[in-house]
């Protein structure tokens, strides 16, 4: 995933001559990286082992920080590999591991789900992909078409969305006690935070 | 504009005792709470004094700025005070009676378990009579319209365990309310015709208003409505029921609230507002008809009255009248010095009459008095010159004011006069009646001892005589007897009259031709007051038995006269009953039971009986839930869409 | 046909470096039970080749040809893809490291490096910690109480210790300005005061390249940090039930990381490449190279001789270390950092 | 050049497969790991609008939604042990009453 990103940046290649060779292999990479992506998506629903469900999950985020590369955000794409891949995935398998979960049980708990959320989840995604299709027509997105570059993410980050940053790190901070608290065992010292 | 006035802390001051006392006082010494008490209301009058003293150096009216209040679109509302001469006149006797009744009440309430909570009431109460008085609109009045009200009911209420006290203030709650309602409606038609309740803003509009369109309709509705609040907070016809029975309150409460400032706060409006009033004869007229009859009509009741602070209550309720026929017929600064005076002389009956049922343990009835100038001979003096006063003997001050009133009426109206004079009769009859009563003849009460009347009980000492009352209790005596002697020598010569100029517009020349009459008729009221004095002494001091027979031969006049002429019961009768006869039968079986209630259990049935089905969808089931909302994102997205193909 | 060229030297060059990394991993080894053994009292490997050189090599031939068990009850795709997963990652890393400035050849000016990022240290970071994956999963998939701790005490310290390690970065990325390690290295060129070079370390950075090397040290598992395959009291941790080629992939993976931690540290905070320069053109291209390797060795070296050294800490005393020391630590480094920066 | 639409069909697949998961799992992880799956559709579809329009601040979007799913995910697996700790079950046809 990163020998797509040394053409945009080598100086030493001469960009013009590149660009029809690189519409198709823009393209591959992406139908490359989108059969990952669908591959890990449907083997997350077949898998019946939640860890095999997870690390389905850790190939969809790694496939789509591949995608987020093509799109020309190569900070989205290593946050989403330090964080969501890196950690929160981390944390997923830890919990499978530490709970020591199992095959799923197969009970039919609720009718609904099938009978009613099924047809509507694809009558929606039906929908939504027939705009998709007819309505927002194929402009094309062009490699390297937006310099995602550190730096103007973080003016955006650290002046125009200042506010909402701030809070996110509360937010944060909140979770880090909620979880402490939740997860502790009830009357455990761990409960209250030493 | 001197902005270093601070106008402000006039009321403030008092504001800040209440809340010392009211918060703290419980836990605090009595020496405390007095030095509380005492401290920030004489820093008030001081203040007052001190503002009096800068009066000429200022630009009249002074107004001050304080804070925004209301503002919503073109109508604002501030918290504004406003400086005149008549504000000033105001301040200084509310300021000063003020803090001359605190320190009486040192003395009076000394003993009474509730000390505290009488003084944060008393210096609450000054709080909203300075914010009456100083306020710079109509709003800011009303608040301290409704404060005074609400400290009024308070202190009526003072001991509250008692029955009648507690019933006593919840009526003069309930009386006030109608005619504040009457107030508030002549506000609300203030700001919707003249988009303002600043006194300047709408004073200009109204003067501006067209001669001939003027008097018509508008202003005179306003000016009744004004009056019909007047007569609740100043208890005249037929609002006056709730004076009397507020005598429950501790007595330096009726010294203070209920006969020198707070009931003449009608006065005070009326005057305040001359300005639509006199653009209005009718309402002018309803007013001087209506203070008339009252100051008539109380001052008969006044007559048979036994206890001796409901025959004050009664008298004040008559001097009031004074007042409203003195507004009635324009002359508003012959009323407001009427109410100076008033606010003098009536403080001091009132705090002497205190001071006499003091000294007897408690006792109310006057026919349980007797003889008592040998007993407390420095309440004796200072009634004594009370009465002399409000019986209009020159040269003390009741006689300047009232005979001002009584010439400016007649200038009006002969029939005024002549109801102002024969009230002015009975006047100088029942206070003399009173004064021999009390302090003349023998002892009739029995030795003082610890039976005196219920809750009174912190003045039963267990002695065995009647006895003077404290140096602290005296000293405002003597102060407003003083004043009582020559308050009136302000009034010499217009005097007055021209201070309140600049608010009433200057007085016309007196025509010399007149001024003839104006002594004849001096005269006589002088005369009618001998009269009622000789014919006091006649029937009370030389033949104690004439009463009883004419009482007798008047049978069932008296009964009514005795019987407050049955106003209360024709009250009960008419809006009482059937108020709660309604309320019960149709408002509480019928409306509320059959129909609110019934529809509130019918809704709460309905629903429970709708989720009783519909709590099946709601199964606990994570993913019968995911299903319904993709089912149901599904159906908006479907929407959407639909709504978006339309719209190409 | 430019693509063709481009993608022509791109394999070469990972070729090249990927030869160079794996030879480096094999005498790491070596070096390590060397100066190890010579720490201890002894001689280490000897009888292979002159100085045991050949070691390696044996070694290698040892864990290929040796039986390739797979325990019952495994889960075995997991068993089998863990390895793999930890040493991909350890390989993969190597990537974006620059080696020295770029040489001119046949007309093109070739970088040093496989590829150039200009988010080049963020993408390190993030491979690194998809590296907790192949620990983790080895220690469940084997089905084994030791291997499952050793796996759970590994994924919980490499999570909690990658904080530390980025947020001791982040001063670095401050003072230079960009993620790109070619752009972080050559703002570390010239000098104070005619002696002392302008790197990282003597340039304020001393603290953050104290946390970078605890949280590095424990990031690959190393003593002191070495719990998840703490002997003494998980008989190997997470690889206990591996053997042959498939524990010498996590063998292999450990030492790799090591390299990969050592160029880090050598980039961010000890100037990179930078050193004297003499000589003919070919040695003036060349002796970059050679400071930078020799930098790397040093902080191998420090590696063995901490092993050689310290103890090991216990489970809790590490996350307290972490949390409660390191953590803090590298937020006051940073903010410390911003503050001089703004100033 | 990759249209537009291929970016938003791949991310709705991506939000329906997770839609679907949600529907169909039965282990509470699982059926966690397909909200995430949801959050990834979404924050590609804003990635790609953010190239479409050249506006950096759909990768701002990414983040927020980034660091909300770190949290929510903390907070969601502690409750996740917590009710496994007094269920002894990560099936949630099991966790269908609030009270135990």
């Amino acid at each position: 995933m990163t020998g797509t990103r040394k053409l945009s940046v080598t100086g030493n290649w001469k960009a013009r001559t590149l660009t029809t060779a690189l519409m198709s292999f823009h393209l591959i990479l992406f139908l490359s990286f989108g059969a990952v992506c669908v591959g890990g998506t449907v083997n997350l629903l077949a898998q019946r082992h939640p860890i095999n469900s997870a690390l389905s999950l850790i190939a969809v985020m790694a496939a789509l920080a591949g995608e987020y590369l093509l799109l020309g955000a190569e900070f989205v794409a290593a946050v989403q590999l330090i964080v969501y891949a890196g950690a929160v995935m981390v944390l997923f398998v830890f919990v499978i591991m530490l709970l020591n979960a199992g095959e799923e049980e197969e009970t039919k708990g609720s009718r609904v789900a099938i009978l009613i959320g099924v047809p509507g989840t694809l009558i929606s995604s039906v929908l939504m992909a027939w705009v998709v299709l007819r309505h927002s027509g194929t402009e094309a997105v062009a490699i390297g078409a937006l310099p995602g570059h550190p730096v103007d993410i973080a003016q955006l980050l650290f002046h125009d969305f200042l506010l909402p940053f701030e809070i996110t790190s509360v937010l944060i901070l909140i979770a880090i006690m909620g979880a402490v608290v939740l997860a502790s065992k009830p009357g455990s010292a761990a409960g209250k935070v030493e | 504009m001197n902005a270093d006035v601070n106008l402000w802390l006039i009321p403030v001051l008092p504001l800040a005792g209440a809340a010392i006392n009211g918060f703290l006082g419980k836990k605090s010494s009595r020496q405390a709470v007095t030095t509380v008490a005492l401290s920030f209301s004489g820093a008030a009058f001081a203040m007052a004094l001190w503002v009096a003293a800068r009066f000429s150096s200022l630009s009249v009216p002074y107004q001050e700025f304080f804070a925004h209040w209301i503002r919503s679109g073109g109508f604002h509302a501030d918290f504004a005070f406003y400086l005149d001469p008549l504000s000033l006149v105001m301040l200084l006797v509310v300021t000063g009676v003020g803090f001359l009744i605190h320190i009486y009440s040192v003395g009076y309430m000394w003993d009474d378990p509730s000390y505290s909570r009488f003084f944060a009431y008393l210096n609450l109460f000054m709080f909203f009579m300075l914010t009456l008085v100083l306020a710079g609109n109509y709003l800011v009045m009303f608040i301290g319209w409704e404060g005074v009200g609400l400290a009024s009911y308070l202190l009526i209420g003072f001991w509250f365990t008692k029955d009648s006290a507690a019933s006593a203030g919840k009526k003069a709650f309930i009386v006030n309310r109608v005619g504040d309602f009457g107030f508030l409606i002549a506000l609300f038609l203030l700001i919707k015709h003249f988009g303002s309740l600043n006194f300047e803003q709408v004073f200009g509009a109204v003067t501006g208003l067209p001669a001939e369109t003027a008097g018509a309709g508008l202003l005179t509705t306003i000016g009744i409505l004004l009056l019909v609040g007047a007569c609740g907070k100043s208890a005249q016809i037929p609002l006056y029921i709730w004076l009397p029975d507020a005598m429950e309150g501790p007595t330096p409460v009726s010294a203070l609230i209920h006969a020198a400032t707070m009931v003449t706060a009608g006065v005070y409006m009326v005057s305040r507002s001359h300005v639509i009033f006199e653009r209005a004869p009718i309402a002018l007229t309803v007013g001087a008809i209506i203070g008339t009859l009252t100051a008539f009509f109380a001052a008969t009741i006044g007559i048979v009255q036994t206890d001796i602070k409901k025959v004050l209550a009664y008298s004040t309720v008559s001097q009031l009248g004074y007042m409203f026929m003195a507004c009635g017929v324009g002359a508003f600064s012959a009323g407001i010095f009427h109410l100076m005076t008033h606010a003098f002389f009536k403080g001091l009956l009132f705090l002497a009459a205190g001071s006499v049922i003091h000294a007897v343990g408690g006792e109310q009835d006057m026919r349980k008095m007797g003889g008592l100038k040998a007993f407390i001979p420095w309440t004796f003096i200072t009634m004594g010159i009370a009465t002399l006063t409000i019986a209009g003997i020159p040269p003390l001050a009741g006689f300047w004011s009232k005979d001002e009133i009584l010439w400016k009426a007649y200038q009006v109206s002969w029939v005024y006069w002549l109801i102002g004079l024969i009230t002015a009769f009975i006047t100088s009859f029942y206070m003399f009646r009173l004064l021999y009563l009390t302090f003349f003849g023998d002892y009739r009460g029995a030795q003082v001892d610890a039976h005196g009347h219920g809750s009174h009980d912190r003045d039963a000492h267990g002695h065995g005589e009647p006895h003077e009352s404290p140096m602290v209790m005296l000293v405002p005596l003597m102060i407003l007897a003083a004043l009582s002697l020559v308050g009136g020598l302000v009034g010499i010569g217009n005097r007055f009259e021209h201070f309140l100029a600049p608010v009433f517009g200057t007085p016309e020349a007196v025509e010399a031709a007149s001024h003839g009459t104006e002594m004849l008729l001096m005269g006589v009221s002088v005369a009618v007051a001998l009269l009622g004095w000789w014919f006091a002494h006649l029937l009370y001091c030389s033949r104690p038995e004439l009463p009883q027979k004419i009482a007798d031969s008047l049978g069932g006049f008296y009964q009514t006269v005795v019987h407050k002429y049955y106003v209360d019961e024709i009250y009960a009768a008419v809006f009482v009953k059937p108020l709660i006869e309604g309320s019960t039968r149709i408002l509480w079986q019928d409306v509320d039971r059959k129909i609110i209630d019934a529809a509130v259990n019918d809704a709460g049935d309905g629903a429970r009986h709708v989720s009783d089905e519909a709590r099946h969808m709601q199964s606990g089931n994570i993913r019968s839930y995911a299903g319904w909302i993709a089912a149901g994102s599904a159906a908006v997205i479907a929407f959407m869409i639909g709504m978006w193909m339309e719209g190409r | 046909m430019v693509v063709g060229i481009f993608i022509l030297v791109s394999v070469i060059k990972s070729m090249i470096v990927l030869l160079v990394l794996l030879t480096a991993v094999a005498y790491t080894v070596w070096l390590e039970r060397k100066v190890v053994g010579r720490m201890q009292n002894r001689w280490g490997p000897t009888r292979v080749g002159p100085f045991g050189l050949l070691q390696p090599a044996a070694d290698g031939l040892k864990f290929l040809f040796k039986e390739d068990l797979t325990p019952p009850h495994v889960y075995k795709p997991l068993f089998l893809a863990a390895p793999m997963m930890a040493v991909i990652f350890a390989l993969t890393s190597i990537s974006v490291i620059p080696f020295g400035n770029s040489i001119p050849m046949f007309g093109y000016r070739i970088p040093l490096q496989i590829t150039d990022v200009n988010i080049g240290l963020l993408l390190i970071l993030g491979v690194t910690s998809m590296g907790v994956y192949g620990v983790a999963l080895a220690g469940w998939s084997s089905n084994n109480k030791y291997s499952l701790l050793g796996g759970l005490r590994a994924s919980a310290q490499m999570v909690s210790y990658e904080i530390a390690l980025g947020l001791s970065l982040v001063g670095v990325l401050i003072q230079s300005g960009s993620f790109s390690l070619r752009d972080i290295v050559d703002a570390q060129g010239g000098r104070f005061f005619y002696v002392i070079p302008r790197w990282n370390i003597f340039h304020g950075q001393f603290i953050g390249f104290f946390i970078y090397l605890m949280a590095a040290y424990a990031e690959t598992n190393r003593i002191p940090f070495d719990l998840p395959e703490a002997e003494t009291e998980l008989v190997a941790g997470y690889h206990t039930e591996y053997s042959s080629m498939k524990f010498a992939m996590f063998f292999m993976a450990e030492y790799a990381n090591m390299i990969t931690v050592a160029c880090l540290a050598t980039l961010l905070f000890f100037g990179g490449w930078h050193g004297p320069l003499a000589g003919p053109p070919l040695m003036r291209a060349l002796l970059p190279v050679a400071w930078f390797a020799a930098k790397v060795f040093c902080f191998l070296f420090l590696y063995i001789w901490v092993r050689g050294t310290l103890p090991r800490f216990r489970y809790d005393q590490l996350m307290s270390f972490g949390w409660k020391f390191l953590l803090p630590l590298a937020i006051a480094n940073l903010i410390a950092t911003a503050i001089a920066v703004a100033w | 050049m990759v249209p537009l639409s291929y970016y938003l069909l791949l991310g709705g697949f991506l939000f329906a497969c997770g839609v679907g998961g949600f529907l169909i799992k039965r282990n509470i992880i699982t059926i966690f790991m397909s909200i995430e799956l949801m959050l990834n559709g979404v924050n590609l579809s804003f990635v790609a609008f953010a190239a479409h329009w050249h506006a950096l601040a759909g990768q701002i979007f990414v983040f927020f939604v980034m660091v909300v799913a770190a949290a929510e995910s903390a907070v969601g697996l502690a409750i996740i042990i917590a009710v496994y700790r007094t269920r002894e079950t990560l099936n949630v046809d099991q966790v269908n009453l609030l009270k135990l």
